[in-house]
């Protein structure tokens, strides 16, 4: 169910970055296509009826069922790069602001 | 339907409803704060797909520093004065 | 104009993804639908036995049992954690990298003599008083969690972040506060490196670039692992001071000219 | 086993990435460190070529793939790696005074573009990628173009994003993110199910080709090279285009699997790429942005033989167009820096004060178009040929015909470059005294040695004519480089 959602959660960031013209809202459409992404993977790895891929003193042993832990950790790296992108998008989107006081970019003359 | 299929049904719309409007928001402070929003709900579809640790990262990231890092741009002495 | 476009390109995108996804005709090939996963016949089951180094001729293995199972291949029993730390680390030193060379740029982008930038908002009482009680926690709880990483949910990401929010906090509550930002980039440099002195120790002594050199231990126990936990920690360090710099780039900005 | 470990290509990556980390505390020495790692490459990629016995799969941490992230080293990646540090240290050895603050992130950006090139697993692919993209969007800044590069750095991450969506659709599938593996699964699959391999090819071919340069995705070259100096142009049209390719021929060639549908779509952007990148070409009045899209034209050619299982030529093709894109843009940007103009018309008669650089420019060039003697012409022919071979009249003439295109325009700027002055007159001494290019030794010096290799290259087969034609050229030069 929730994969239908990330789907489309990943195409409302894609319409976000053929329409808006603002840096800082062109960078939130890249994070929501991050977060659909994200979900997206996470979906692709679970399991009905599985269990939190952690080994603990009440799931004790290897033999139960689990989720899948791979995309679990694409996952978390995805989502470490997804917020160096965004710092250094905010890095140029605050370069532009003082060039050319505005943030639309559509309003920047000139080189 | 399970209670479960219906929690994961009203989820994803508040996700996706959350994501358009946070698109076509007026006032860029409003998109930022709902992506927070937004991030904040997908930290629930994480948990409901059993991955804490994918989670506990995206609540940190995902709806804390990334929103932090927006509020510092957008919220400086230089910027006010324009719509933010 | 333009949106009407756009929104009807995206609809054909959709209907081009789901169609592909959920509508096609079957066969071995098909896309796996949502809960359908199963595990055996992907990698992940042998991160999940930990058997990954075992022939396939010999036996079925054992399976792992937490508190018992003795020297592992990776002795961590947060499965996640064994992946990302041990049997996929290349791709975590490539991560940790991506940070770096992101807060490099941010610092080159908004570089120029530092000045801090007055927020256009006043600290309240509450902000003030507040962050000083939580930001103790925070900090414990950050270590917590990258030194437990091989245990429980959480670890060197998470961790880090977690710092590094305790370093905005202190950004937002006082408007004089300035962070040290070349203590920052040590921790920095030092993480780094240690982390790759690391895995070339491994090539070293094991023949394999990040290789799990140390002895796993029992799993359940908070020596165990190997190198897993030195790593994380490590891990959290390079991340917690790579956000906290690049959140410090943020909060200052270079004097008017 | 010292030789052993000293000849792992992880070093390749790991020696950079280390004195990165440690260039944050020594940041006074970090350009000594940029050096020492660039040398230290090539001598450790000449030392992989000399120990170089066939295809080997070095693991990382000890898990045997598919199940631990294992680089390659074979042909194609030998190649690849001697190349690209040898491309590397050029363009240091050139340009080296653009350095400035950006030592780090070149040293970032060498550990990355090897790994894009070594690695043989999908998801790392796709890291090393990213690393080397924000490594791109940072130094494309230099210049202060930051709307071009902010440009850059949105449609590279949504780029990235497709790419990981294809990879994750992949692994839905055949549970392995390791891309012999998937091969592997794929030979024992049914032709006649492709088709539902259609969505996640075409993700990821998208994907790669932001990087890559392909049209339409690769719009953000021409905004971010326009005005690009010397480091950053030459590193984006050689280094970055001759490991992004090579990562798309490896994906194209383990992972693709593609119905008739998918190949004509991908084979259309392709050409068509080629098609409309030599169209602007040469509608333009400036080098640098000539050479630019001249630049994505051969992305769109490389790309073509690589989807049609031509990897051969395909590498020729590649190898021979970075080594003369190198020449041709750090020359147009030492133009541009020093004289202030890179406008054909106002260059007139520069290489008759700077015969050395005007030499080593020609043969690049030449070898560009693929004219007979040149490395590019072993090439190109060897492109058409297989093409030819495998059934398929209409890419040859397109190519054929882009080659013409390309030939107008290059002679068109030679002949302005070496001839001062309109047709007739005579060459006018005065006009040329107001040209003056520093270090113009350093630079004629390299593009006069990297002619010789071209030349070399191209004249060296025709001694034995059946290696002129044949597929057997990898071997070749496989096997020079292994007299070394």
């Amino acid at each position: 169910m929730i994969q239908y959602f990330a789907i489309a959660l990943m195409l409302v960031g894609v319409y976000g970055l053929l329409t808006q013209k603002n840096v800082i809202k062109l960078i939130v459409s890249l994070n929501i296509f991050e977060v659909g992404l994200n979900v997206f993977i996470i979906s692709v790895g679970y399991v009905s009826g599985g269990i939190a891929p952690i080994l603990t003193s009440q799931n004790n042993t290897s033999a139960l069922l689990y989720v899948d832990p791979l995309p679990q950790a694409l996952v978390l790296t995805s989502i470490v790069i997804g917020v160096g992108v965004t710092a250094l998008a905010l890095a140029f989107a605050r370069r532009l602001h003082n060039q050319y006081g505005t943030y639309n970019l559509d309003e920047m003359e000139g080189e | 339907m399970s209670l479960m299929d219906i929690l994961e049904l009203v989820l994803g719309i508040a996700m996706v409803v959350l994501g358009v409007v946070a698109v076509n928001a007026k006032k860029k402070i409003t998109s930022v704060i709902l992506l927070s929003a937004l991030s904040m709900l997908a930290v629930v579809a994480f948990v409901i797909m059993r991955a804490p640790d994918v989670a506990i990262t995206e609540a940190v990231i995902g709806s804390g520093l990334v929103t932090g890092l927006f509020v510092f741009t957008l919220f400086t002495k230089k910027n006010e004065g324009e719509d933010a | 104009m333009k949106q009407a476009v756009s929104i009807v390109l995206v609809l054909l995108l959709g209907a081009f993804i789901f169609t592909a996804l959920y509508f096609a005709d079957s066969s071995p090939l098909q896309f796996k639908p949502y809960g359908d996963a199963d595990l055996s016949g992907r990698v992940s089951q042998g991160y999940v036995d930990k058997n990954v180094t075992a022939d396939a001729a010999s036996e079925e293995p054992a399976a792992v049992v937490y508190g018992e199972t003795k020297n592992a291949e990776t002795g961590s029993a947060n499965i996640v954690t064994s992946v990302v730390v041990n049997y996929r680390s290349f791709d975590t030193l490539g991560e940790v990298t991506v940070l770096f060379v992101a807060a490099l740029g941010v610092g080159l982008l908004l570089s120029g003599k530092r000045r801090r930038q007055e927020a256009a908002f006043q600290p309240s009482f509450i902000l003030k008083h507040g962050v000083r009680i939580v930001l103790g926690i925070m900090v414990i709880f950050g270590v917590y969690l990258f030194t437990h990483g091989h245990l429980t949910p959480g670890g060197g990401f998470s961790g880090g972040s977690i710092i590094a929010a305790a370093v905005l906090l202190l950004y937002v509550s006082d408007n004089a506060f300035k962070a040290k930002v070349k203590a920052f980039k040590i921790a920095e440099g030092v993480a780094g490196s240690l982390y790759v002195v690391a895995g070339l120790l491994g090539l070293a002594l094991g023949g394999y670039f990040l290789y799990n050199f140390l002895p796993t231990g029992v799993v359940g126990d908070l020596l165990s692992a190997g190198i897993v936990p030195i790593v994380y920690i490590l891990i959290g360090l390079k991340v917690g001071s790579e956000i906290s710099g690049v959140i410090a780039g943020f909060a200052t900005e270079e004097e008017a000219l | 086993m010292l030789m052993d470990i000293l000849s792992n290509p992880v070093l390749l990556i790991a020696v950079p990435l280390l004195f990165a980390f440690l260039a944050v505390f020594l940041k006074k020495i970090d350009k000594v460190l940029l050096g020492a790692a660039a040398v230290l490459n090539i001598a450790g990629a000449a030392l992989i070529a000399v120990l170089y016995e066939g295809t080997k799969i070095i693991e990382l941490g000890g898990f045997k793939p598919p199940f631990g992230i294992s680089l390659v080293l074979d042909d194609y990646s030998l190649i690849g790696i001697v190349l690209l540090n040898v491309i590397f240290g050029l363009i240091l050895l050139l340009s080296g005074k653009h350095v400035q603050k950006y030592a780090m992130v070149l040293l970032v950006a060498l550990a990355a573009l090897n790994g894009v090139i070594l690695t043989g697993d999908l998801f790392n692919l796709f890291v090393f990628l990213e690393i080397a993209a924000i490594a791109a969007y940072i130094f494309t800044a230099m210049d202060k173009g930051f709307k071009h590069s902010f440009n850059y750095l949105v449609v590279g991450t949504l780029g990235s994003g497709l790419f990981l969506f294809g990879i994750i659709l992949l692994y839905n599938v055949f549970g392995s993110l390791n891309m012999f593996d998937i091969q592997e699964k794929l030979s024992q699959a049914n032709p006649a199910d492709s088709g539902a391999l259609a969505l996640p090819l075409v993700m990821m071919f998208t994907g790669l080709s932001v990087e890559a340069k392909l049209m339409p995705f690769g719009g953000w070259v021409k905004g971010v090279l326009k005005k690009a100096n010397t480091l950053v142009g030459a590193l984006i049209v050689s280094a970055y285009a001759l490991a992004v390719l090579l990562a798309l021929g490896r994906v194209i060639s383990t992972v693709f699997f593609m119905s008739g549908a998918v190949r004509i779509a991908f084979t259309a952007v392709a050409a068509g790429t080629l098609v409309f990148a030599e169209a602007s070409a040469f509608s333009r009045k400036n080098l640098r942005e000539v050479l630019l899209f001249s630049s994505v034209a051969q992305s769109g050619l490389v790309a073509l033989l690589f989807l049609y299982g031509l990897t051969v030529p395909a590498v020729l093709v590649l190898a021979g167009n970075v080594v003369s894109k190198l020449v041709l843009f750090t020359v147009a940007g030492k133009f541009a820096h020093d004289l202030g103009t890179d406008d054909i018309g106002d260059l007139k008669g520069v290489f008759i004060k700077f015969p050395l650089v005007g030499v080593g420019f020609t043969a690049s060039a030449m070898s560009l178009i693929g004219l007979p003697l040149f490395f590019g012409f072993v090439a190109k022919i060897n492109a058409l040929v297989g093409l030819f071979d495998a059934g398929n009249v209409w890419l040859p003439i397109i190519i054929l015909v882009m080659a013409v295109v390309e030939g107008a325009y290059f002679v068109r700027i030679l002949t302005t470059l070496w001839n001062t002055g309109d047709e007739g007159e005579l060459s006018s001494k005065d006009k040329l005294k107001t040209f003056k290019l520093n270090g113009s030794a350093v630079v004629g010096a390299v593009s006069v040695a990297v002619a010789v290799v071209i030349v070399a290259l191209g004249v060296l087969p025709i001694l034995n004519i059946k290696q002129f034609f044949s597929v057997d050229f990898m071997t070749f030069i496989g096997q020079l480089l292994g007299g070394m």
